[in-house]
């Protein structure tokens, strides 16, 4: 709040001085605990010696494995982050009445709910989904690596890069309050004049560039590099899932990449594009940033939908019912998923049969949605399904989903959206889905493939636990906000005045409490499986009986993956080879070509990361300096071209041969 | 589908040594990166579209655009491709001093069309035409900027691959290389169709 | 299941290394001189065309004279797809065209889409006026 | 409408909890009762296909779990054609139901639209609409009567039973304005006009609220809107006349300053052509008005000269700031003269406001339709986007 109206800009720093410390005594405490907590594990890095292994192992490694848990740790480590702003919002809302102003003041609060949804959105989800494509996907193809090793780790930087920036702002300046979308002319120059919005672009760019090139390389992966015999309609249907996700990727980032860019020369250079004099129209930044908007809610949901595909048919036992129609439904929602756009600002007034196309389009995506919720009903119908967690996670997902995706449905009604739009009930709706279908079916995915990238299983206990937390605390927090909706309350509001609507929010808050539990149960099950991990240990590498090629190989995975080159003959791949015996082939083993792990990417993602940072603070020598680096770095980089070595064939040896001796003994 | 034969269709593991052959997904990759490039100007024609009317009571194209320098840009774009052609042709031959050469002359080109792109650009912003006079102009600036920021990065990149072909040769990493730039190059050659044809001439007419 | 003598190793690397030496097909169709200057030709042309019809003035009716120009960029650009660009089904099995395909169909909603939708908001919402009425109007 | 009501009293349960009911499904507005009824119609018809799929999940969870070994087990089935077609078809149906449902709804209840009904019974008969113009400012609402010429801050008073054209605008950001008992929301933006058509059929006091975020005072933004009956109307305006203050533009500039959480406060007289301006963007002196600049843009700018037509903008005017790499802000200058002006002013934005049939079932701005890309291009519709002389100059 202490923001001088006319900040001065100096050579050397900018617009960086003594106001860019947060004057607020909550944003102090976090940031001693974040520094106790920073030193305390840079200390044990250091005490345990791990700054090389963390470096030569996983910093610069292009193990598309490495590189998908590491993607999943961010995703952990912001969500934290994301879900503190979540807790902090619920106890405001809880507590502000009755001429209560709670005890976040306006530029506290509006930062908390703007950066809730941009970390949550680009930074929880994103990165988790991404991770899990990563991780994933080659071992399901049958392949050694993605297809562009190097941009993979690279990628991955650029995220980080972008989620540095965001989580930078808490300490130093400020985040957007503009909303996690940042609409002008609010999120212009003459509205948000301080560095929030510079914060808010310069990290989704950051980011952004990641994601649009790890969209790239996925996409590509899958196109190229599957397994012999595994043509396009035998690919499991996670990967086909990852395909549509990718396409959407790359056929949506740009548009948010150009949106920003002109919202960028509209903030620096004083550009037109979204102001509200001189012929600007700002309605044409709320028309791009949903053409990307809505695409990006599909990138978020579509792998999850694979993923329970997955459980589903793991679990049951059974095979996947109807995989065509499962995969003509992934294929109808991917292209209707740019046909719907402006559901998201019906009551902008635009008038009737603009809107009523755009609302008719949205609810034809239910139809091949729907389709895909019968499948998995019916892929259940006369199975034996074992309730492990991912089941459970799924089954609840099922019962969540389909009331999230009524009120969606509910919403793509104009007239409805009406007196819907911007209420509580839109807050309840997403974060139905959103969590009901997204994190849900992360979850389910966190502890179906834990034994794969670990080598043990996740304690069960715990895991349950957790499981019963978040489910209820989910109903109990959402279910009230339906309610307000229907009461006519609308979200970002800080202070209410009608002091009936008190006791719903606090049900709210009670619901925010019973999630924390939940994560923390998750977090316990992670240390817990860890210090057991000898009793959990999956020595089969099929610990589910799964039906998919990424079973095939030993828990953890070697370096390569594979020692020989799987081939397909059908769905379920692993599943005919084990009706058949043929699960270990036996022949002389040869060296296996590699990509090298190298250090460009975490050097020109930090530049990278640098050069935002200078121009959020207008440091332009910095900013100069920092962009050369990227250059620089970026053509040194093509200047190296052993980029690949050979594993040895008696390495090879070695390692499938321990295996085999781990086999035996699980047999025994 | 629901049949399920009770005989091994055949083999299950590749245990022969299999080529992937190094790179085979680079030429797909970059097309793809074409792709998301393509979306991303997209985002910026449909900008002109909305907002190429608005001159904010200022000037409009008719007072600012000279055909006759946006002819001579074209050509020597249209004259870069060609000659990144020839380049590419003296590459099926192995011809490296023949590459090297045609791609010196494309980058004469290349840098030439930046060279009238940024007179134009000085001479609008001099006149009081910057992007911040109308929204017309500041989309103006953005799509045609973009498309010479793009340009003036395929000459960098043109540089390094030159250097890298004398250092290196023709070899199969280089040559892959040099497709890539051709498809970014004759890409930008296919927007600039579209910049000229939507921003120029319909504007002029 | 059937088991291969498989070489020995250094046997291996020595054909991996000649298999890299000499392979010229990067999955790519390179094109031929004649295939270059047919479509160096054509876009010549079809540059000339639209350019000397705007700088001569223009037909009459200036929709045609849009039609027109629009009508050779879009026979341009596809020009500059075949001949320059390369494209074919055939190459990456048809991968290309399938990724170039989609982006146009994902272009045309964008573009057409965005106009569509804020042709509509402007005419609801911009300030209008009655321009006849001050004189201002053709 | 009660019956639907009943039926969905689950959604406010527990008489504890009461005190607040849901104002979305029980509104005094016939606007809001459709938009209700659309909305509980909806939900129950996708409660078809929801419920069923809900029980089956539990039952088949329940049934098909691995320890009950009565159940059968066919682990190779995955295809059925016939219950395929089925679990497509019956969602597009409802789809389909839901889409018809849809179509007519949003050409009916669409907020262009004039009222042609008072409530269920009661047809729009020769009344003419209450003509409300709404301003959002940063952050309070400021509603000028221009018929009884008269404004307020934070505090709405309408007639019960007779409609109310709302026209809105913003002078800062985007906004929405929105009052749940009444008729829905909708935007308010700078220099854009958006329209709301609603009706109240009970007096009583209701909450009115931004429900576009709208920056730091946005959450105190609140009003009440008071619909009373037509003594009770005419006593407020007169009790509004009497506060003497006059609105005119010097004092809306003072207005227009951020504040926040502005007690109620009226006006009179108030200058007629104040709303006028200020969706035109031209309440300081000096400035050109949007209209103005459409209609200039439209005939192909102003030419080089029009370069220089510009002046510095007031910095310290709110939203004005100056860009690190750009020239400070700055505005066009108006060219017409005063009469000019005023006429200009008063032909912005006829409003036809006559109640209508159903067929044309589109927004005021536009015609019947002709198909979805038909960009028909009217000589007086000036748009950024589509001058007249065609769409070509800058498609």
């Amino acid at each position: 709040m202490a923001i001088p109206s006319e900040i001065p800009t100096t050579f050397l720093l900018g617009r960086l001085d003594w106001h860019a410390i947060p004057q607020d005594p909550i944003v102090w405490a976090t940031g001693v605990v974040v520094a106790i907590g920073g030193v305390a594990m840079l200390w044990m890095l250091h005490k345990y010696r791990l700054w090389s292994y963390l470096w030569t192992e996983w910093f610069t490694s292009v193990d598309h494995k490495k590189i998908g848990i590491m993607y999943i740790v961010l995703a952990l480590v912001m969500f934290v982050r994301g879900f503190a702003d979540a807790i902090m919002m619920r106890l405001q809302q809880a507590i502000a009445f009755n001429g209560s102003e709670g005890y976040l003041n306006a530029h506290h609060y509006d930062q908390i709910f703007s950066a809730h949804g941009v970390i949550m959105i680009f930074f929880v989800a994103m990165p988790f989904v991404t991770g899990l494509m990563n991780f994933v996907v080659p071992l399901q193809i049958g392949a050694r690596d993605v297809s562009f090793p190097f941009l993979n780790n690279f990628s991955f930087w650029m995220t980080v890069g972008g989620a540095v920036l965001t989580m930078m702002s808490l300490f130093v300046g400020e985040f957007a309050q503009t909303g996690w979308l940042a609409f002008p002319p609010l999120s212009g120059l003459g509205y948000s004049p301080y560095v929030g919005v510079d914060y808010y672009i310069w990290g989704l760019q950051v980011a952004g560039v990641g994601t649009t090139l790890s969209g790239i390389n996925l996409l590509v992966t899958i196109i190229k590099m599957r397994a012999p015999g595994m043509t396009m309609m035998r690919m499991p249907i996670f990967t086909w899932t990852a395909l549509c996700t990718n396409i959407l990727i790359v056929a949506s980032f740009p548009v948010l990449t150009a949106t920003l860019v002109l919202l960028t020369l509209d903030r620096y250079v004083g550009t037109n594009f979204f102001t509200n004099d001189l012929g600007g129209n700002a309605m044409m930044y709320v028309n791009l940033i949903w053409i990307w908007g809505h695409p990006e809610v599909y990138i978020l949901i579509l792998p999850l939908f694979g993923v329970y595909s997955e459980v589903v048919a793991t679990f049951t036992g059974k095979r996947l019912f109807g995989y065509t129609s499962m995969v003509y439904a992934t294929v109808c929602i991917t292209i209707l998923s740019y046909l719907v756009w402006l559901h998201h600002f019906f009551t902008m007034g635009s008038g009737a049969s603009v809107n009523s196309f755009f609302g008719i389009t949205t609810m034809i995506i239910s139809v091949p949605t729907g389709a895909k919720i019968f499948n998995w009903l019916f892929t259940m119908y006369r199975s034996r399904i074992r309730f492990e967690l991912p089941m459970m996670w799924t089954v609840a997902f099922m019962l969540t989903f389909v009331i999230g995706g009524m009120t969606g449905v509910l919403l793509a009604v104009p007239p409805a959206d009406f007196v819907l739009h911007n209420s509580l009930f839109l807050v309840a709706h997403f974060h139905n889905v959103i969590i009901g279908g997204v994190l849900f079916g992360l979850f389910a995915a966190v502890y179906y493939w834990w034994p794969k990238a670990f080598g043990f299983r996740l304690d069960p206990w715990w895991g349950k636990v957790s499981f019963w937390f978040w489910v209820v605390g989910f109903w109990t927090a959402f279910a009230p906000l339906y309610v307000l909706g229907l009461m006519g309350v609308t979200r970002r509001m800080r202070v209410f005045d009608d002091p009936g609507l008190q006791i719903w929010f606090i049900i709210a808050a009670l619901g925010a409490v019973l999630i924390a539990i939940g994560i923390a149960a998750m977090f316990i099950q992670f240390g817990v499986s860890i210090m057991r991990r000898d009793q959990l240990r999956d020595e089969t590498g099929d610990p589910w009986n799964g039906r998919t090629l990424e079973w095939a190989t030993s828990s953890p995975p070697p370096a390569y993956n594979f020692a020989f080159t799987p081939v397909s003959h059908g769905l379920d791949t692993w599943w005919d080879m084990k009706r058949f015996g043929q699960t270990r082939p036996r022949a002389e083993y040869l060296p296996i070509h590699m990509p090298k792990n190298t250090g460009a990417g975490v050097v020109i993602a930090a530049f990278a990361t640098i050069c935002g940072f200078a121009l959020v603070w207008y440091i332009w020598w910095l900013a100069a300096l920092s962009f050369a680096g990227v250059v620089i770095a970026s053509i040194a980089h093509t200047f190296n071209y052993g980029r690949d070595y050979h594993i040895p064939a008696a390495e090879v040896r070695a390692t499938e041969a321990a295996r085999d001796r781990q086999l035996a003994s699980a047999r025994a | 589908m629901s049949t399920v034969s009770q005989t091994p269709p055949g083999t299950f593991w590749e245990t022969e040594p299999h080529h992937h052959h190094e790179g085979a997904s680079t030429s797909i990759g970059f097309w793809v990166y074409l792709m998301s490039d393509c979306l991303m100007f997209a985002i910026l024609f449909a900008t002109f579209g909305v907002l190429g009317g608005s001159y904010a009571a200022g000037p409009g194209p008719k007072d600012l655009f000279d055909l006759e320098l946006v002819a001579l840009n074209t050509a020597f774009l249209l004259l870069s491709s060609i000659t990144y052609g020839f380049a590419m042709l003296a590459m099926v031959k192995n011809n490296r001093n023949g590459t090297l050469a045609w791609l010196a002359v494309t980058l004469v080109f290349g840098l030439a069309f930046l060279g009238v792109e940024l007179y134009e650009f000085n001479h609008l912003i001099h006149l009081g035409a910057g992007p911040q006079r109308s929204a017309f102009l500041s989309s103006f600036f953005a799509l045609v900027g973009t498309h010479g920021l793009h340009v003036a990065f395929g000459c960098l990149w043109l540089v390094t691959l030159m250097i890298q072909v004398r250092q290196r040769g023709l070899i199969p990493a280089n040559r892959r290389r040099l497709s890539c730039l051709s498809m970014f190059w004759h890409f930008l050659d296919v927007i600039w169709i579209g910049v000229f044809t939507f921003v120029y001439l319909l504007g002029m007419i | 299941m059937p088991s291969i003598q498989a070489e020995g190793d250094k046997h291996h690397a020595t054909r991996r290394a000649e298999s890299h030496g000499n392979h010229h097909d990067d999955g790519h169709d390179h094109g031929s001189l004649r295939s270059y200057m047919t479509g160096f030709v054509l876009s010549v042309i079809l540059t000339a065309i639209p350019f000397a019809v705007v700088m001569g003035g223009g037909f009459e009716s200036r929709l045609l004279t849009a039609a027109v120009v629009v009508g050779l960029a879009v026979v341009q650009i596809l020009v500059h797809m075949v001949f320059f660009l390369h494209m074919n089904t055939r190459s990456d099995e048809g991968w290309t065209m399938m990724a170039l395909i989609f982006t146009v169909v994902i272009l045309v909603i964008v573009l057409a889409g965005s106009l569509w939708v804020m042709y509509h908001m402007n005419t609801n919402m911009m300030p209008q006026m009655n321009h006849e009425a001050l004189g201002l109007g053709s | 409408m009660a019956h639907h009501l009943k039926r969905l009293s689950w959604l406010a349960p527990l008489p504890l909890l009461a005190g607040c009911k849901p104002v979305v499904l029980s509104p005094s507005g016939d606007v809001a009762a459709r938009q209700a009824d659309l909305l509980v119609q909806s939900t129950l018809l996708m409660l078809i296909i929801i419920v069923p799929v809900m029980a089956l999940t539990v039952f088949f969870a329940w049934r098909y779990r691995a320890t009950n070994k009565q159940a059968s087990y066919d682990p190779d089935w995955d295809h059925s054609t016939k219950l395929e077609l089925v679990i497509w078809a019956i969602p597009l149906l409802i789809i389909v139901s839901l889409g018809a449902l849809t179509w007519v709804g949003t050409h009916l209840l669409d907020p262009y639209r004039p009222l042609d009904r008072i409530d269920a019974e009661t047809p729009v008969a020769n009344q003419q609409p209450l003509q409300v113009q709404v301003v959002a400012l940063d952050w309070k609402w400021l509603f000028i009567y221009p018929e009884q010429g008269v404004a307020s801050v934070n505090q709405l008073a309408v007639p019960v039973d007779r409609p109310v054209e709302f026209t809105l605008t913003s002078t800062s950001v985007m906004n929405a304005f929105y009052i749940p008992a009444m008729a829905g929301m909708i935007y308010a933006m700078p220099g854009m006009q958006t329209t709301l058509h609603g009706v109240f059929n009970h007096p009583g006091e209701y909450q009115g609220l931004a429900s576009h975020y709208s920056g730091a005072g946005f959450s105190g933004m609140r009003f009440k809107a008071h619909a009373l009956d037509a003594a009770g109307f005419d006593g407020w305006v007169a009790q509004a006349r009497a506060s003497g203050e006059t609105l005119d533009r010097a004092r809306y500039l003072d207005l227009e300053k951020p504040s926040e959480n502005v007690p109620p406060m009226a006006f009179a007289p108030v200058d007629p052509q104040l709303f006028s301006r200020v969706v035109n963007m031209c309440v300081e002196e000096g400035r050109m008005c949007m209209a103005e600049m459409m209609a200039l843009d439209a005939q192909g700018g102003m030419g080089l000269p029009g370069i220089a037509n510009v002046a510095l903008a007031d910095a310290d005017a709110p939203g004005t700031a100056r860009p690190v790499l750009g020239l400070p802000p700055f505005q066009v200058s108006g060219i017409c003269s005063v009469e000019e002006l005023n006429q200009m002013l008063a032909s912005t934005a006829p409003t036809d406001s006559a109640p209508r049939d159903l067929a044309p079932l589109r927004g005021r701005g536009l015609d019947a339709p002709r198909g979805i890309l038909d960009l028909n291009l009217l000589p007086n519709r000036l748009t950024q986007s589509v001058p007249p002389g065609g769409a070509d100059q800058n498609l």
